[in-house]
């Protein structure tokens, strides 16, 4: 019961991350949502009590809850730029597509994958509908942040699939994701630096000398 | 099956050592007359390079005719397509050059892409490469397959041999590369074209409908019209050559499209006919076309122009260029007593007996009688263009200050012109005996009765068909052309006392002076055809008046050009067209991470949308 | 040097283990390595190529100072690409292209200018995004394997075993995200677009061995789970999407290529071509198809990186990437310029170089399973892309070289490089190697499943 | 035996030519009501330019003075092919009509070049516009006669001659043959011998350095080609009647119809004269059809 709220709730966040239009909002949104991430796999983990389970779930707190919204809060401090992230669409239309977003997975999920049950089909789609919605981000937010804080809401909403239905993917394959998404992250930051530091802005739709 | 293996069997039938013999006929006196011809044109490395590119090309031409295993000719073919590219654009600063070479490389490749196709089709039936298991596989295809085939060979083979809505890399091509080069390409390389649409289409598809044979007949009567007339309008003495080049090679087709409806209007004898016919020209445009490009050459090589407007009264500086050249030309024009004289003359009896003898298809006399009257209207027009190609840069007064100090080239260019002048009077007085030959080649490839006896009267007299009382003896004709000549001669010696000949100024109507300035140019010569066939040609005029004044003009400059009907029409349109479409496309790469992330999303959605249909 | 020496250890070392594996036993090695004859095939494509890249390097950097930092990342470029083909584990597999990722990001952005930084971030972004989704995938076809199998691990050799219990329509769902994250790593048009970006301002040893070896290791990933999909949705699900991209990919290729402008933008066009072929051989399928498509795959890495290098050499001298300032190269540059001449005419598919080879063998395969439009398709887009190839190149190569250059001498060692991988090119086009023929056979068995 | 009679008919057809040419001449000018110049005028002209002195440009070169020769050369070898007094005579491996036009053509060629040779711009003219008009005349001549040897079922020269029978299609195609006859003997739609006005020569203009003896061989060779053709038309296209006095008959028939055309139309532009060749060409592809259709 609590397990599908949660569920629900994540897709909330999601929902309310594209409706942000600061960067430290879409930041804090993202640590709440980890957080409760982390909550699901805690839950888990406590009814099944299972090592491993409370493992990831620490893996999660540390680095998605703590780590990276910090590390990511320190760039935007660092770099002096304007916490607007730049919206192509307005909230009220991006809104609107998330939704379209979620409908399109839920008519995916359910027409061809019907032989799925309930539970796991709903969750499959909360997750699936995650998931796009932080591509959407990547695509229709200006700021390079924004794009990492897309690209993590990517990788929660499939750590949500993983987590609700399958009972956990493999588990060193589960570590070594999150520390390659924590990489993936660093890596990122140092290069919204250097894009801070050649171009002054970080508005990566400025980035567009190489084409055709 | 993993992977092709190259087996390189070889096979010596009568037409690939008919074609072998071609390629050595033309290949020897050419890398003769480049040893003359390149030095102090290029740099001695540059000369090396360019020999063992010649070996190698003469090799894989070697290769192309005697393979027996269509994927070791098909590799052999694009070989000897790249390495005559790599000799046409032998001279790397020439940017004419590379161009030409660019596209005639291209063209080539398309017409490959289309050989590619029609070997798997076959091969996917066959499973073997072997032409053997081709042409039994052949005899099962289904029609439809053996269309498309066919039409691919058409198209494959036609755009190496320069057939007319295939020729555009020709007239490039042959000009820019050196002249050797020239000769060998246009004496050889785009007959291994009419080989392989021989050793393909002919002996290993079939001829399957009578519209195939009509289709090529059509082509080849297009290529022989439509060439000359673009050679007719040329000033440039090499590209004049290359679409005279492209009329032969019509001429050719005539021949062999000859045999395609012969053999469905079941007249093997006379299929037979007209193929060896159709070979019997091979090898005379062979001799002549690489003769002529040799004393095109020459001259560009002492003249430093192949441009005639500024050519003229060579005959007096280069004479044995000059004696070979004009050979070259008669026997081109297909004129008496020379060989192309012999060979236009069967293809006329070919057409003729067929006409004649096609009772049951009522309409093809007609056709084969327009046939017969285009092919002389291209002899005619032939003669025409060799009379300006010879008389304007030859004849009458030196153009240009480089010509007038011009002379003939040493002997090793000379000599393998001296051998080709030779082996045109060879083939054109002891026609008999070479006409028996090629009859046989062409019974024994074509598996048809062997009419080789039927066709010649006595050893030294063709007799297109026996007891219709038609018989040429060339040599008695020649022979007799010689005594009347020598008749005439001495009765007017004798006749007319000797009298004292003044040699005065060239009169015009009292104008003083006489210069190259003032004689007829080449431009002038071919007006009335460019007028009469404006409807193809489209001339056009560029007028130009220099002034140093508002008031007083200095001096007009005048030129007239004519357009390419196929280039303006079809090639360059559609060209353009891709090229358009190409840079609108780029719009679609505009440089933004978001876009790119939503192709992504899209790429996605679509699957995820159509996931059924896959 | 040492660089060039590990990675010359590294390529005997993947030898012995193609010898090993061509023989059709794979190799496991505790449970977390796993090598048959397709693992054992990319091994030696990546070998032989990072080992040539490794050698050009040492030429191409030889100028400046403190190229640690270069090699470090280089060397774990390659371990991760050698990594990828060889662990069992789908999952670590998946991580591994993400590592390959990020190391060699650091590599495009190496001369860390406006364009290099921006051109990292769009490679990093974007393909973080494909692999993302592909991590999906994976999650996929590991939820249906659980739930009809019970499997608990995600090791191919047993999902492999799983095959045919899965559940088809869940098994097509992951299929799609695979294809599409891997794919485009794989460069794979519409996914294609960081490849042009990351090439032409990587330094070109990187360039080389992205489209050498990157987008083949990507595509390995995507066979594996082809091979898995296959047993359950049947190959030709599999190959159809992937023919879609494949036809995609060369029509893009074959437009971009005709108007582009830099040389090393050119090349990777060229190289999403190719991605296109090999991906079109999988869609012809067939023994003949996928024998095609493999050997496609390792001639492309072969000639892709002689021209990445020879031309890394032109630029080096004329200092610039735009093909129009370019003039004369065959006389600056003689051997470096005929060298890429003759690549250019590989890598279009001219015999007798083993290029032609390769396509010849996929359109057979396409000509044979009755393909008739794609095959022509492929034919007509060939064509067009060798006149553009040739088109820039004969522009490049030809004509009159600037007045203020002079013709220089080239290092020896880069010749002899270059004169090797030509032979190596042409000898192919000829004769395949009983050895390679054996394990590309192995590998194609792997593929259909043939024990 | 047979040799001899051949030769003696062709020392009688050389005889004979230049007559026609004086007949027709004398025709046209008792038609315009003039006396005109005696019969045997021409033979007076070609003997008077033995007799002269010639003037070569120093611009020409050794074609210029062997084109007469050829010219003249080719001309009575023709003659040796077309039957005339004694219809059957010929020599068979000489070949047969086709030879007789690539004859005409290889005499024709030599002239072109000959009168590009001194850089006369009106020689240059002329070859060109005789060019022009030969090689626009050669595919209707061909067809015409391919027409006639249909209905022979041969080309030989027997055959034809044979080949005794009317014909809707051997009307058409003599149509055809005439009419290329016209051009091909510089006669009046096409061109006119009798000018001498520079811009309007074709075939004059060609000859205009020539003097003297040249002269004479080029004129001779002149008559014996329309001798020639005449004759080729008596035969194969108007095959009634066989013997020397029919051929005479029909022959003289056939000048004094020519003189009446001359008289009666007027010369024809340049490029008009395209119109007339083109329709001289559908005229015999149109007697082909006729054949086909067996009228």
């Amino acid at each position: 019961m609590y397990i599908e709220l949660m569920q629900y709730s994540v897709l909330l966040m999601a929902f309310s991350m594209v409706a942000a239009k600061r960067f430290s909002a879409l930041v804090t949104l993202f640590a709440l949502q980890s957080f409760l991430l982390f909550l699901l796999t805690f839950s888990e983990a406590a009814k099944n009590g299972s090592t491993r389970l409370y493992i990831v779930a620490g893996l999660i707190l540390a680095i998605k809850v703590i780590a990276i919204p910090a590390f990511l809060s320190r760039i935007t401090k660092k770099i002096k730029v304007p916490d607007g992230m730049g919206l192509y669409v307005n909230t009220t239309l991006s809104i609107f597509i998330a939704a379209l977003i979620t409908l399109l997975s839920y008519y995916f999920i359910r027409n061809f994958l019907p032989a799925m049950d309930k539970e796991a089909g709903a969750a499959l789609i909360i997750s699936l509908s995650v998931t796009l919605i932080g591509l959407f981000i990547m695509i229709f937010r200006i700021k390079a942040l924004a794009q990492v804080v897309g690209l993590l809401i990517m990788e929660n909403g499939i750590f949500l699939a993983g987590a609700s239905i399958t009972d956990g993917i493999p588990f060193f394959v589960e570590i070594a994701v999150s520390f390659d998404v924590f990489v993936a992250v660093m890596i990122l930051g140092v290069f919204v630096y250097r894009i801070n530091s050649l171009f002054t802005h970080i508005d990566v739709d400025k980035l567009n000398e190489l084409k055709g | 099956m993993e992977g092709f293996v190259v087996d390189w069997k070889l096979s010596f039938d009568a037409l690939s050592i008919f074609f072998g013999f071609i390629i050595l006929l033309v290949s020897i006196p050419s890398w003769m007359y480049s040893i003359g011809y390149m030095q102090g044109l290029y740099s001695g490395g540059r000369i090396l390079f360019a020999k063992i590119l010649l070996l190698l090309f003469i090799l894989t031409m070697f290769l192309v005719v005697f393979s027996a295993n269509a994927l070791l000719f098909l590799i052999a073919w694009e070989l000897m397509s790249l390495l005559s590219y790599f000799l046409v654009t032998l001279d790397p600063h020439e940017e004419k050059a590379s161009r030409a070479g660019l596209i005639y490389i291209l063209m080539a490749h398309i017409g490959t892409a289309f050989m590619t196709a029609a070997f798997l089709i076959i091969y996917s039936y066959s499973g073997s490469f072997d032409l053997s298991a081709f042409k039994e596989t052949c005899l099962i295809l289904p029609l439809k397959v053996k269309t498309t085939v066919f039409l691919c060979f058409l198209v494959g083979f036609g755009t190496k041999a320069g057939l007319i809505p295939f020729h555009i890399w020709l007239p490039f091509a042959h000009p820019e590369a050196p002249s050797h080069i020239s000769a060998i390409m246009s004496g050889v390389m785009i007959k291994i074209g009419i080989y392989g649409f021989l050793r393909f289409v002919l002996f290993t598809l079939g001829v399957e409908e009578l519209w195939w044979g009509n289709l090529v007949l059509v082509l080849a009567a297009l290529s022989a019209a439509g060439g000359i007339l673009y050679a007719l309008m040329e000033k440039d003495l090499k590209k004049m050559l290359a679409y005279s080049s492209i009329e032969n090679i019509g001429i050719i087709m005539l021949g062999i499209g000859g045999y395609m409806i012969f053999v469905k209007m079941n007249q093997p004898l006379l299929a037979v006919f007209s193929l060896a016919a159709a070979l019997y020209h091979i090898i005379n445009h062979a001799i002549f076309k690489t003769l002529l490009f040799m004393g095109a050459g020459s001259i560009l090589k002492t003249c430093g122009t192949k441009n005639m407007e500024k050519l003229g009264g060579l005959i007096k500086l280069m004479p044995v260029t000059a004696f070979c050249f004009l050979i070259g030309a008669l026997a081109i024009s297909a004129l008496p007593p020379l060989n192309g004289f012999i060979s236009e003359w069967l293809l006329l009896q070919a057409l003729f007996y067929g006409a004649l003898a096609g009772a049951t298809f009522a309409k093809m006399k007609i056709f084969l009688a327009l046939l017969a009257g285009i092919l002389a209207l291209t002899g005619g027009l032939a003669a025409a263009c060799f009379v300006k190609a010879f008389g304007i840069s030859f004849l009458a007064v030196p153009r240009s200050k480089k010509t007038e100090t011009a002379s003939d080239s040493g002997w090793s260019i000379k000599a393998p012109m001296i051998f080709l002048t030779a082996l045109i009077f060879i083939f054109g007085l002891f026609a008999g005996p070479v006409f028996k030959i090629l009859t046989g080649v062409a019974a024994s490839v074509s598996g048809l009765n062997n009419g080789a006896a039927a066709f010649t009267f006595n050893v030294l007299s063709l007799a297109p068909q026996e007891g219709s009382g038609v018989h040429l003896n060339n040599l008695l004709l020649s022979g007799a052309l010689v005594l009347i000549g020598i008749f005439v001669f001495s009765i007017f010696k004798v006749i007319s006392r000797e009298k004292s000949i003044t040699y005065g100024k060239t009169w015009t109507c009292g104008y003083y002076s006489v210069n190259g300035r003032n004689q007829y140019t080449a431009t002038g010569f071919s007006k009335p055809f460019r007028v009469a066939f404006s409807f193809i040609l489209m001339p056009y005029r560029k007028m130009e008046k220099i002034r140093d004044s508002y008031y007083h003009v200095k001096s007009f400059k005048y030129e007239v050009h004519t357009k390419q009907l196929l280039n303006e029409y079809f090639y360059k349109p559609v060209i353009n067209r891709i090229f358009r479409f190409a840079e609108w496309s780029r719009k679609l790469q505009q440089g933004s991470v978001h876009i790119y992330i939503g192709y992504i999303f899209l790429a996605l959605v679509f699957l995820i949308i159509f996931l059924k249909r896959f | 040097m040492v660089t060039l020496s590990g990675q010359i250890i590294a390529a005997v070392f993947s030898f012995l283990l193609c010898v090993r594996a061509a023989g059709g036993v794979p190799l496991e090695v505790l449970n977390f390595f796993y090598i048959d004859g397709l693992s054992a095939f990319f091994l030696l494509l990546i070998a032989v190529s990072s080992m040539a890249t490794a050698f050009y390097s040492l030429w191409y950097f030889k100028n400046d100072e403190n190229t640690g930092f270069y090699y470090f990342l280089f060397n774990i470029f390659v371990f991760s690409m050698y990594f990828v083909v060889t662990v069992n584990n789908l999952g670590m597999m998946w991580m591994a292209v993400e590592i390959t990722t990020l190391a060699s990001a650091f590599l495009v952005g190496y001369r860390n200018n406006k364009t290099a930084v921006e051109a990292a971030w769009k490679y990093v972004i974007i393909c973080s995004v494909g692999i993302t989704l592909a991590l999906f995938g994976i999650i996929l076809f590991y939820y249906t394997a659980s739930s009809q199998t019970g499997l608990r691990n995600l090791n191919w050799t047993e999902l492999n075993a799983a095959g045919k219990f899965l559940d088809p329509m869940v098994v097509k769902a992951a299929l799609i995200f695979i294809i599409i994250g891997f794919g485009t790593k794989a460069g794979l048009a519409p996914m294609h677009n960081w490849l042009p970006d990351a090439h032409s301002q990587a330094p070109t040893p990187i360039s080389a061995l992205l489209s050498g070896v990157l987008l083949k290791a990507s595509f390995y990933a995507i066979i594996r789970f082809v091979i898995i999909a296959s047993k359950s949705v049947g190959f030709s699900f599999c190959g159809n999407i992937l023919g879609l991209f494949g036809i995609i990919s060369l029509a893009v290729a074959a437009f971009f290529m005709l108007v582009q402008k830099d040389i090393k933008r050119l090349l990777a066009y060229s190289s999403v071509e190719h991605m296109g072929i090999v991906s079109l051989g999988f869609y012809f399928g067939g023994k003949a198809g996928i024998f095609g498509a493999l050997f496609h795959a390792f001639n492309h890495a072969l000639a892709k990186s002689l021209m990445f290098f020879s031309s890394g050499v032109i630029i080096k001298k004329y200092g610039t990437n735009n093909m129009h300032q370019i003039k004369g190269a065959l006389e600056v540059l003689p051997f470096a310029a005929s060298a890429a001449f003759l690549g250019m005419f590989a890598i279009a598919g001219l015999p007798p170089f083993s290029i032609f080879m390769s396509e010849f063998t996929v359109l057979y395969a396409g000509f044979k399973n009755g393909f008739y439009y794609s095959s022509s398709a492929l034919l007509i887009f060939l064509a067009i892309i060798f006149g553009a190839l040739l088109f820039h190149f004969s522009s490049m190569l030809y004509g009159k070289k600037p007045a203020n250059m002079s013709a220089s001498k080239e290092s020896a060692g880069i010749t002899a490089l270059f004169g090797v991988m030509l032979l190596f090119l042409l000898a192919l086009g000829f004769h395949i190697p009983d050895f390679l023929r054996t394990l590309i056979g192995a590998a194609s068995n792997v593929i259909f499943g043939v024990e | 035996m047979k040799i001899f009679l051949m030769l003696f008919q062709a020392l009688l057809g050389i005889a004979a030519a230049p007559f026609a040419g004086g007949l027709i001449k004398k025709l046209k000018n008792n038609i315009r009501m003039r006396k005109g110049a005696p019969l045997l005028q021409p033979y007076h002209n070609i003997i008077k330019l033995m007799r002269k002195n010639e003037t070569i440009s120093k611009d020409a070169s050794y074609i210029f003075t062997a084109a007469p020769y050829i010219h003249l050369t080719t001309a009575i070898a023709a003659v040796f092919l077309v039957p005339s007094f004694f219809p059957p005579l010929h020599v068979n491996g000489l070949g047969d009509v086709f030879v007789i036009i690539f004859l005409l053509a290889l005499g024709r060629f030599f002239m072109a070049l000959a009168g590009l040779d001194t850089g006369s711009t009106f020689g240059g003219m002329g070859s060109s516009r005789e060019m022009f008009l030969s090689s626009l005349a050669e595919p209707a001549m061909l067809v015409s006669v391919f027409a006639a040897s249909l209905a022979a079922g041969s080309t030989g020269i027997n055959a034809l001659v044979a080949a005794g029978t009317f014909k809707i299609s051997l009307i058409c195609s003599g149509l055809a043959f005439y009419l290329v006859l016209l051009a091909e003997t510089a006669r009046v739609p096409v061109d006119n011998q009798e000018t001498h006005l520079e811009l309007t020569m074709i075939h004059e203009a060609m000859l205009l350095e020539y003097s003297g003896k040249s002269l004479a061989l080029i004129e001779l060779a002149g008559y014996l080609k329309q001798f020639i053709l005449i004759s080729m038309l008596v035969y194969f296209f108007i095959p009634f009647g066989t013997g020397p006095v029919f051929y005479i008959a029909k022959f003289l028939a056939v000048c004094a119809g020519t003189a009446i055309l001359e008289v009666t139309i007027a010369k024809m532009r340049l490029f008009r004269a395209v119109d007339y060749l083109i329709f001289s060409f559908m005229i015999s592809l149109a007697a082909v059809a006729a054949f086909v259709m067996g009228v």
